[in-house]
C-alpha cells in the first residue's frame, strides 16, 4: 500500500512537470497537434495501470486502424485489381479483340475469394479451403527455393570463409555447435549433450548481445516522443 | 471430396511456384506477378470476414451490456468515420469530391486527403508511442530477468551488460588506456561479429531447414493442420 | 522482509518512472556529459571540410521516413549548419517519398538562423523521384534529365548555382542519411560506377552492417545513430560554426542516463538477489 | 480413433505419394541424384570456362582514349529483351573520362545511334533490346571538355532471347530435389512402422501443463499466432500447434482466445479451433467469437492485445509464430499479469525479449519441430528426422573445409603459395553455395 502511495506521487509530480510546461512553454497552435500529444499521454497513462484514457486509445487507434485498412484495400485491390481492369480499362480487350486469360486472371481470384464468403452458410462452408489452399500452397512453394537461397546458402557460404585466427575458429564452433543443440533425433547425452551445451551458451551470448545492442534503438524511440510532446507539442524548448 | 480438391490445389500452385523459380523466361515472370495480384484479390476479399468478426464482436458487446461496453462505440464510430472518409475522399490521392471541398472550402490539407491526415495525426502518433513503450519495458525486462542465477544466466547478464556498457561514452572511457584490443567498443564489435553472428547463423540455418520442411510437408499433402481437422 | 528483499520485489512502475525521468531531465536541463570524436565521424567531417566554399557542392539524400527521425534529423541539421555557416553549397535530394517531407522540414528547421541563404544561390532542394537505383544511375550522367526542376518547381537551368553543376562529377561530397539499405545502393551506383566519394549518416542499429564497407573505403566515413550525431555537432561547435540547440547532444545525453540507470538496476538487482539468497539461507538455518 | 488411423485413410488416395514414396524406384533416383550432383556443379563451371574461351581475342592496336575488346552478348539467365556490352577502358592516368557513350545499330556498317552512357569506372552495359533482332555495338569515350575519342571497333553481332532455365541456380535446385529425396526416404521409412526418437522440448512439454493449469484457475488462455500471414511459414507451424492446444482445452470445455492481425489467418485458426472442438467432442463449447481479428496495424494490434491481456485475464499466454519489435510489449504485459507464458518463434531479432519475459521460450527450429513433437505422427516424425540428415550435411562440409584450410595453411606456410589442389576444392565449395 506504502508503495503505491510513491507511485502515485511520482506520477503526479510528472504531471505537474507537464502542466507546469504546458503554462511556461509555447503550446502549440495546432488542434491535430493537441489530439496528437493528448493521445500521446493516453497511451503512456498504461504504464501506470489499465484506465479509462488507455481504454479510450485502445479502441479508438483499433477502429481507425480497420477503417485504414478497408479504404486501402478498396483502393489497391477492388479498385485497382478487380474494378478497373475488368470495366474500365478493360485489359482483356487488346486491339478490339477479346482476349480469354485476361479475363480469367480477374475472374479466376475473384470467384475464390468470394468462396471466402461461403463460411456464412452452412453446408458449404468447407469451400473456404480452396482458396485457402491457394494461398498456404501458392506461399510455401515461393518460400521453398527462397528460404534454400536466404537460410542455408548465404550463411553457409559466409561460414566457409576460413581464415587462421582464433575468430573464425569460435564462428565455425559456434555454428556447428549451434547447428548440433538443434538436433531432435537423438537423445542429447555424451559428446552430442555436451557439443549442445555449448550451443545454448553461444545461443545465450548471441541473446544478451542482441539485447544489449537493441536498448539503444529502443530509448531513442522514446526520445522521438519526448522531443514531440517538448518541442512540437509544449514548445518548451527550443 | 472435401479434403482432395484443397490438397490438389495446394499441391499444384506449390510445384508451380517452386518450378517458376528456375525459369528467368518472361511467361514464367508474368505468371509470377499474376499469382501475387490473385493473392492480394483473395485477401481482400478475407478481409470482408475480418471486419465482419470485429464488428460482431463490438456490436455484441454493446448488445449485452458487457463491461467496457461503451468503448466498443468508440471502435465502431472511428471505424466507420475513417472507412467511409478513405472510400469516399480517396486513399492517397484525393477524389472528385475532396479536391471539390478543398477548394469550395479553402481547406489546407497537407496531406492530400482527409484520411491521410487521420493517419498523420491519429494512427502515426499512437503507433509511435505503443513503439516506445519498448523503452520502458527493456529496462523492466532487464531488471527482472539478468540475474546470475545460473551458468547459461550468467552468460546471458555478462553479455548483455558488456554491449550495453560498450554502447555509451562512460564506457569507452573506462577502457580508453588499455590496448586496443582490450577497448571496449572494440570487444563489443568483436562479440557482435563472431559468436553471436555464429549463434545467429546456426539459428537460421536450423530454422531454414525447419521452413522447407514444413514449406514441402504442406505442398506434398503430409501436413494438413492448416484445413482444420475433418474430412 | 529485510531491503535486499523489497527490492527483488520492486514494482515495475518505479523501472518505468526512473527511464522516464532519465529521459526527461536531460531535455529540460542539458547535461553535457563528455563525447569523445571517433574516426568515422571525423571523417566525414574532414570531407565536408574539403568541400570548397561556393564551389561545387555537398549532395545530401535524405531517404528515411519519421519512424527514424529521432536518429537521423539531427544529423542532417548539423551538415546543413556546417555548410550555410562555412558558404559551402548544398544539394538535397529524396529517393524515398517520405524523405522529401523530411528534408523539407530539416530545412524550415535551419533556415531562420540563415537569412542570407537563399534557395538555388546556396541550396538546391530537388525533390523526390521514384525508382531509386536508376534515378542515381541517370544522375551520374545529367541531373536535370531526372530533375528538370526543383522541389518548387523552379527549372534547374534557371538557378545560378547549378549552372556548372551537372553530374556527379561537379559534386564534391554526398551524404546519405538513411536507415534503410539505400546507402548500399549509392555504393553500388554513385560509388562503383562514378566514383563519387560517399559517406553515410545511418541508425544505431544498421551502423554495425556498415562497418566492413567503411574499412574497404567504399564509405569514406559514417555517423552512427544519435551519437555519431552528437559527435558531428561537437566538432561544428568547437569551430564555432554554430550556437543552435544541439539536439544529438541533448539526446545523447538522455540515451546515457537511461543506459546507466539500466545498468545500475541490473547491478542493484543482482545483488538484492545474492543478498535476499544468503539471507533466506541464514533464516532456514536459524529455524532448522 | 486414434491419430494414426485418421491419418493412415486418408494418405490413401496421394497419387504422387505411391510414386514418391512406395515405389522402390525412387531410391534409386534418390542415389542418381547423389552422384550427380557434383556432375552437374562441374558441368556449370565447365560451361563459364568454354564460354570464356570463345571470346574475341584481343585487340593489340589500342587506340588512344578508346575502349578496348568490346563484346556484345545476350544477358544470362534473364526474362530476354537485354544484352550486355562489356569492354575494357583505356589507361587514364590525368583524369579526364567521364564515362563512355555505347552505340547500337542494327547494320554492321552504318546506322548507329546513341542507346546510353555510363559512367568512367564501368566496363559493363545492359542494354533494352527487342528480342530476336541482331544487333552491332560500338563505344567511345567522353572527356570531361566534353571531347570524344574515335570509336572503338565494332563488336560481333548480338540477339537477345529469354532463357527457360536459371543456371545461376542449379544448385538450388539440386538442393531443393536432394532435400525433397530425403523427406521422402524417411517419411516412408517411418510410414513401415519404425519408432524414431525425438528429444526433450522443454516448451512444448509446458504446454499441456500450462493449458491444464489455466482450465483449473477457470481462466481463458490467450494464443497469438504471430502477426505474420500466411506466407510466412512460422504462421503455419503456429497454426498446426493451435490445433492440439485448442483440443486439450475443448476437453476441459475452457476458452480459448486467439486474437488476429492477419484476416486468412483468422479464418484458418478459426477452422482448426472448430474442428479440434468437434474432434474433442465438445462442438456445442465453440465458439465463433473465439478467434476473432483485432486489427492489421502492428502496434494497434499489441495495444489491443494488452488490453485483453489486463482485462479478461488470462493465465495462460501463448506467443508462437512470427513477431516482431511487438514481442516484448506483449511478453512485458503479459509478465505483469502475472500469467504463465510460453513463447516461440524463429525471429531470431526477438528471441532474445521472449526468454526475458516468458518462463519458456521455443527457439527457432524447435517451433518447426512442435507439430511433430505435440502429435508423434510417424510421417511427421519422420520429416525431423530429413532436417537431422540437413544439418548433419551442413556440419560434415564445415568440418571438412576447416580441417581442409588448416592442412591449406600449413602448406602455406611451408611453400608460400599453398596447394593449388587444396585451394581448388575450398573454392569449390565455397562455389556450391553461390546464392
Amino acid at each position: 500500500m506504502k508503495e503505491r502511495k510513491g507511485l502515485i506521487i511520482g506520477s503526479v509530480i510528472l504531471l505537474i512537470i507537464f502542466i507546469g510546461m504546458l503554462i511556461k512553454g509555447e503550446p502549440s497552435k495546432s488542434i491535430l497537434v493537441w489530439i496528437a500529444a493528448l493521445l500521446t499521454l493516453f497511451i503512456y497513462s498504461f504504464l501506470y495501470r489499465d484506465n479509462i484514457f488507455y481504454k479510450f486509445a485502445e479502441h479508438l487507434f483499433v477502429g481507425v486502424s480497420v477503417g485504414y485498412g478497408i479504404s486501402v484495400y478498396w483502393q489497391n485491390a477492388f479498385i485497382r485489381k478487380v474494378f478497373d481492369p475488368l470495366f474500365i480499362t478493360k485489359t482483356y480487350i487488346v486491339d478490339g479483340q477479346f482476349h480469354l486469360w485476361p479475363l480469367l486472371a480477374i475472374v479466376i481470384p475473384t470467384l475464390m475469394g468470394l468462396l471466402m464468403l461461403s463460411i456464412f452458410t452452412k453446408k458449404q462452408a468447407w469451400l473456404i479451403r480452396i482458396p485457402i489452399a491457394f494461398v498456404v500452397g501458392m506461399s510455401a512453394g515461393i518460400s521453398v527455393p527462397s528460404t534454400f537461397q536466404a537460410y542455408i546458402f548465404e550463411h553457409t557460404k559466409n561460414t566457409l570463409y576460413i581464415t587462421l585466427s582464433i575468430s573464425s575458429f569460435i564462428m565455425i564452433v559456434g555454428v556447428i555447435t549451434t547447428l548440433v543443440y538443434f538436433f531432435f533425433s537423438k537423445e542429447h547425452k555424451g559428446l552430442l549433450g555436451k557439443t549442445a551445451n555449448i550451443g545454448i551458451w553461444f545461443i545465450m551470448i548471441a541473446f544478451g548481445a542482441s539485447f544489449g545492442y537493441t536498448v539503444m534503438a529502443r530509448i531513442s524511440l522514446l526520445i522521438g516522443r519526448m522531443n514531440f510532446l517538448l518541442y512540437d507539442w509544449l514548445g518548451v524548448i527550443k | 471430396m472435401r479434403r482432395k480438391i484443397p490438397l490438389t490445389i495446394a499441391f499444384v500452385f506449390g510445384i508451380v511456384m517452386i518450378i517458376q523459380f528456375f525459369i528467368p523466361h518472361p511467361v514464367s515472370r508474368d505468371f509470377y506477378q499474376t499469382m501475387l495480384d490473385w493473392r492480394i484479390i483473395v485477401i481482400a476479399f478475407t478481409y470482408i470476414l475480418a471486419v465482419s468478426s470485429l464488428i460482431r464482436i463490438h456490436i455484441n458487446k454493446v448488445r449485452r451490456k458487457k463491461t467496457g461496453w461503451g468503448f466498443s462505440y468508440v471502435t465502431l464510430i472511428s471505424l466507420t468515420v475513417t472507412a467511409v472518409v478513405g472510400v469516399i475522399g480517396g486513399c492517397f490521392q484525393p477524389t472528385q469530391i475532396t479536391t471539390w471541398l478543398i477548394e469550395h472550402f479553402n481547406w489546407q490539407i497537407e496531406q492530400r486527403t482527409v484520411l491521410m491526415v487521420i493517419f498523420t495525426y491519429i494512427q502515426i502518433p499512437m503507433g509511435a508511442t505503443m513503439f516506445s513503450l519498448l523503452a520502458f519495458f527493456i529496462a523492466s525486462a532487464a531488471f527482472r530477468a539478468f540475474k546470475a542465477r545460473n551458468l547459461t544466466a550468467i552468460i546471458l547478464l555478462l553479455t548483455a551488460f558488456v554491449v550495453m556498457l560498450g554502447r555509451v561514452p562512460i564506457g569507452e572511457l573506462i577502457t580508453k588506456r588499455l590496448p586496443e584490443v582490450l577497448q571496449l567498443q572494440n570487444i563489443v564489435e568483436w562479440i557482435l561479429n563472431y559468436p553471436n553472428m555464429a549463434a545467429q547463423r546456426g539459428i537460421l540455418m536450423g530454422v531454414g531447414l525447419g521452413m522447407m520442411a514444413t514449406a514441402l510437408k504442406i505442398i506434398l499433402g503430409i501436413e494438413r493442420g492448416y484445413l482444420g481437422g475433418g474430412d | 522482509m529485510g531491503f535486499w528483499e523489497k527490492v527483488m520485489r520492486l514494482d515495475r512502475r518505479w523501472v518505468f518512472f526512473l527511464i522516464a525521468l532519465a529521459v526527461l531531465i536531460p531535455f529540460l536541463k542539458p547535461l553535457r556529459l563528455p563525447i569523445s570524436v571517433t574516426k568515422p565521424v571525423k571523417d566525414i567531417f574532414d570531407e565536408v571540410e574539403k568541400v570548397p566554399p561556393e564551389g561545387p557542392p555537398l549532395l545530401i539524400g535524405t531517404d528515411y521516413a519519421p519512424s527514424t527521425a529521432p536518429e537521423l534529423d539531427p544529423m542532417l541539421y548539423a551538415l546543413l549548419r556546417h555548410c550555410f555557416a562555412t558558404k559551402r553549397r548544398v544539394m538535397l535530394v529524396a529517393l524515398y517519398p517520405q524523405g522529401a517531407g523530411m528534408a523539407q522540414a530539416g530545412l524550415d528547421n535551419v533556415l531562420p538562423e540563415f537569412p542570407e541563404v537563399k534557395s538555388g544561390m546556396d541550396y538546391v532542394f530537388l525533390g523526390y523521384q521514384p525508382g531509386i537505383g536508376s534515378v542515381i544511375l541517370q544522375m551520374g550522367e545529367e541531373i536535370r534529365r531526372v530533375f528538370p526542376t526543383d522541389a518548387y518547381g523552379v527549372s534547374l537551368d534557371s538557378l545560378p548555382m547549378m549552372e556548372y553543376i551537372h553530374n556527379y562529377d561537379d559534386i564534391a561530397f554526398m551524404m546519405d542519411l538513411s536507415g534503410s539499405s539505400v546507402p548500399m545502393l549509392w555504393v553500388m551506383y554513385a560509388g562503383a560506377r562514378y566514383e563519387q566519394r560517399i559517406g553515410v549518416g545511418t541508425t544505431a542499429v544498421s551502423a554495425a552492417q556498415y562497418y566492413p564497407f567503411l574499412n574497404t573505403g567504399q564509405f569514406k566515413g559514417m555517423l552512427g545513430g544519435l551519437k555519431g550525431a552528437a559527435e558531428y555537432e561537437k566538432l561544428i561547435k568547437k569551430k564555432g560554426y554554430t550556437e543552435a540547440r544541439k539536439v544529438a547532444t541533448i539526446g545523447m545525453d538522455a540515451q546515457s542516463i537511461a543506459h546507466l540507470v539500466i545498468l545500475f538496476l541490473i547491478i542493484i538487482g543482482n545483488i538484492a538477489f545474492f543478498a535476499s539468497k544468503s539471507h533466506r539461507k541464514k533464516t532456514k538455518l536459524t529455524s532448522g | 480413433m486414434t491419430d494414426r488411423l485418421i491419418f493412415d485413410r486418408i494418405n490413401r488416395w496421394i497419387i504422387w505419394e505411391r510414386i514418391f514414396v512406395r515405389n522402390r524406384a525412387f531410391k534409386a533416383i534418390f542415389l542418381i541424384f547423389l552422384f550427380l550432383f557434383p556432375y552437374l556443379i562441374f558441368a556449370q563451371e565447365g560451361m563459364e570456362e568454354a564460354e570464356q574461351n570463345t571470346l574475341a581475342p584481343p585487340d593489340t592496336i589500342a587506340e588512344i582514349l578508346s575502349p578496348t575488346e568490346i563484346k556484345a552478348s545476350d544477358t544470362p539467365n534473364d526474362a530476354g529483351e537485354n544484352i550486355t556490352v562489356q569492354w575494357k577502358s583505356p589507361e587514364d592516368e590525368v583524369g579526364v573520362i567521364v564515362g563512355y557513350e555505347i552505340f547500337r545499330s542494327e547494320e554492321k556498317e552504318t546506322g548507329f545511334e546513341i542507346t546510353g552512357f555510363v559512367g568512367k569506372a564501368t566496363e559493363e552495359f545492359k542494354n533494352r533490346t527487342q528480342d530476336g533482332v541482331e544487333y552491332y555495338y560500338k563505344v567511345r569515350t567522353k572527356t570531361k571538355d566534353a571531347k570524344f575519342s574515335p570509336f572503338s571497333e565494332v563488336s560481333l553481332v548480338a540477339v537477345s532471347r529469354p532463357q527457360f532455365f536459371h543456371t545461376g541456380r542449379i544448385n538450388v535446385l539440386v538442393a531443393v530435389l536432394v532435400f525433397v529425396s530425403l523427406l521422402m526416404f524417411f517419411v516412408s521409412t517411418a510410414k513401415k512402422g519404425k519408432s524414431l526418437f525425438i528429444r526433450r522440448i522443454a516448451g512444448l512439454d509446458a504446454l499441456d501443463e500450462a493449458v491444464g493449469r489455466a482450465t483449473e484457475m477457470g481462466k481463458p488462455i490467450l494464443y497469438v499466432p504471430g502477426l505474420s500471414s500466411m506466407s510466412d511459414v512460422a504462421t503455419i507451424a503456429s497454426i498446426n500447434i493451435l490445433g492440439p492446444v485448442a483440443k486439450k482445452v475443448a476437453e476441459y470445455e475452457s476458452t480459448i482466445l486467439v486474437p488476429n492481425r492477419d484476416p486468412i489467418v483468422m479464418t484458418v485458426a478459426r477452422q482448426v479451433v472448430k474442428e479440434s472442438f468437434l474432434e474433442a467432442g465438445k462442438p456445442d463449447a465453440f465458439n465463433e467469437d473465439m478467434v476473432f481479428f483485432l486489427t492489421d496495424s502492428q502496434f494497434g494490434y499489441a495495444a489491443a492485445v494488452d488490453g485483453i491481456m489486463v482485462r479478461e485475464k488470462p493465465a495462460t499466454n501463448l506467443f508462437l509464430g512470427m513477431f516482431w519489435a511487438e514481442s516484448l510489449i506483449l511478453a512485458e504485459t503479459g509478465n505483469m499479469t502475472g500469467a504463465i507464458q510460453i513463447a516461440g518463434t524463429d525471429a531470431v531479432a526477438q528471441l532474445p525479449f521472449f526468454v526475458t519475459a516468458c518462463d519458456y521460450t521455443i527457439i527457432g527450429e524447435e517451433l518447426y519441430a512442435a507439430s511433430a513433437y505435440l502429435s508423434r505422427t510417424p510421417v511427421l516424425v519422420g520429416s525431423l528426422k530429413a532436417q537431422d540428415m540437413g544439418k548433419a550435411v551442413l556440419i560434415i562440409i564445415m568440418i571438412a573445409m576447416f580441417l581442409l584450410a588448416i592442412v591449406n595453411a600449413v602448406f602455406f606456410i611451408a611453400t608460400d603459395t599453398g596447394n593449388a589442389f587444396l585451394s581448388r576444392i575450398i573454392s569449390f565449395f565455397q562455389g556450391l553455395f553461390k546464392v
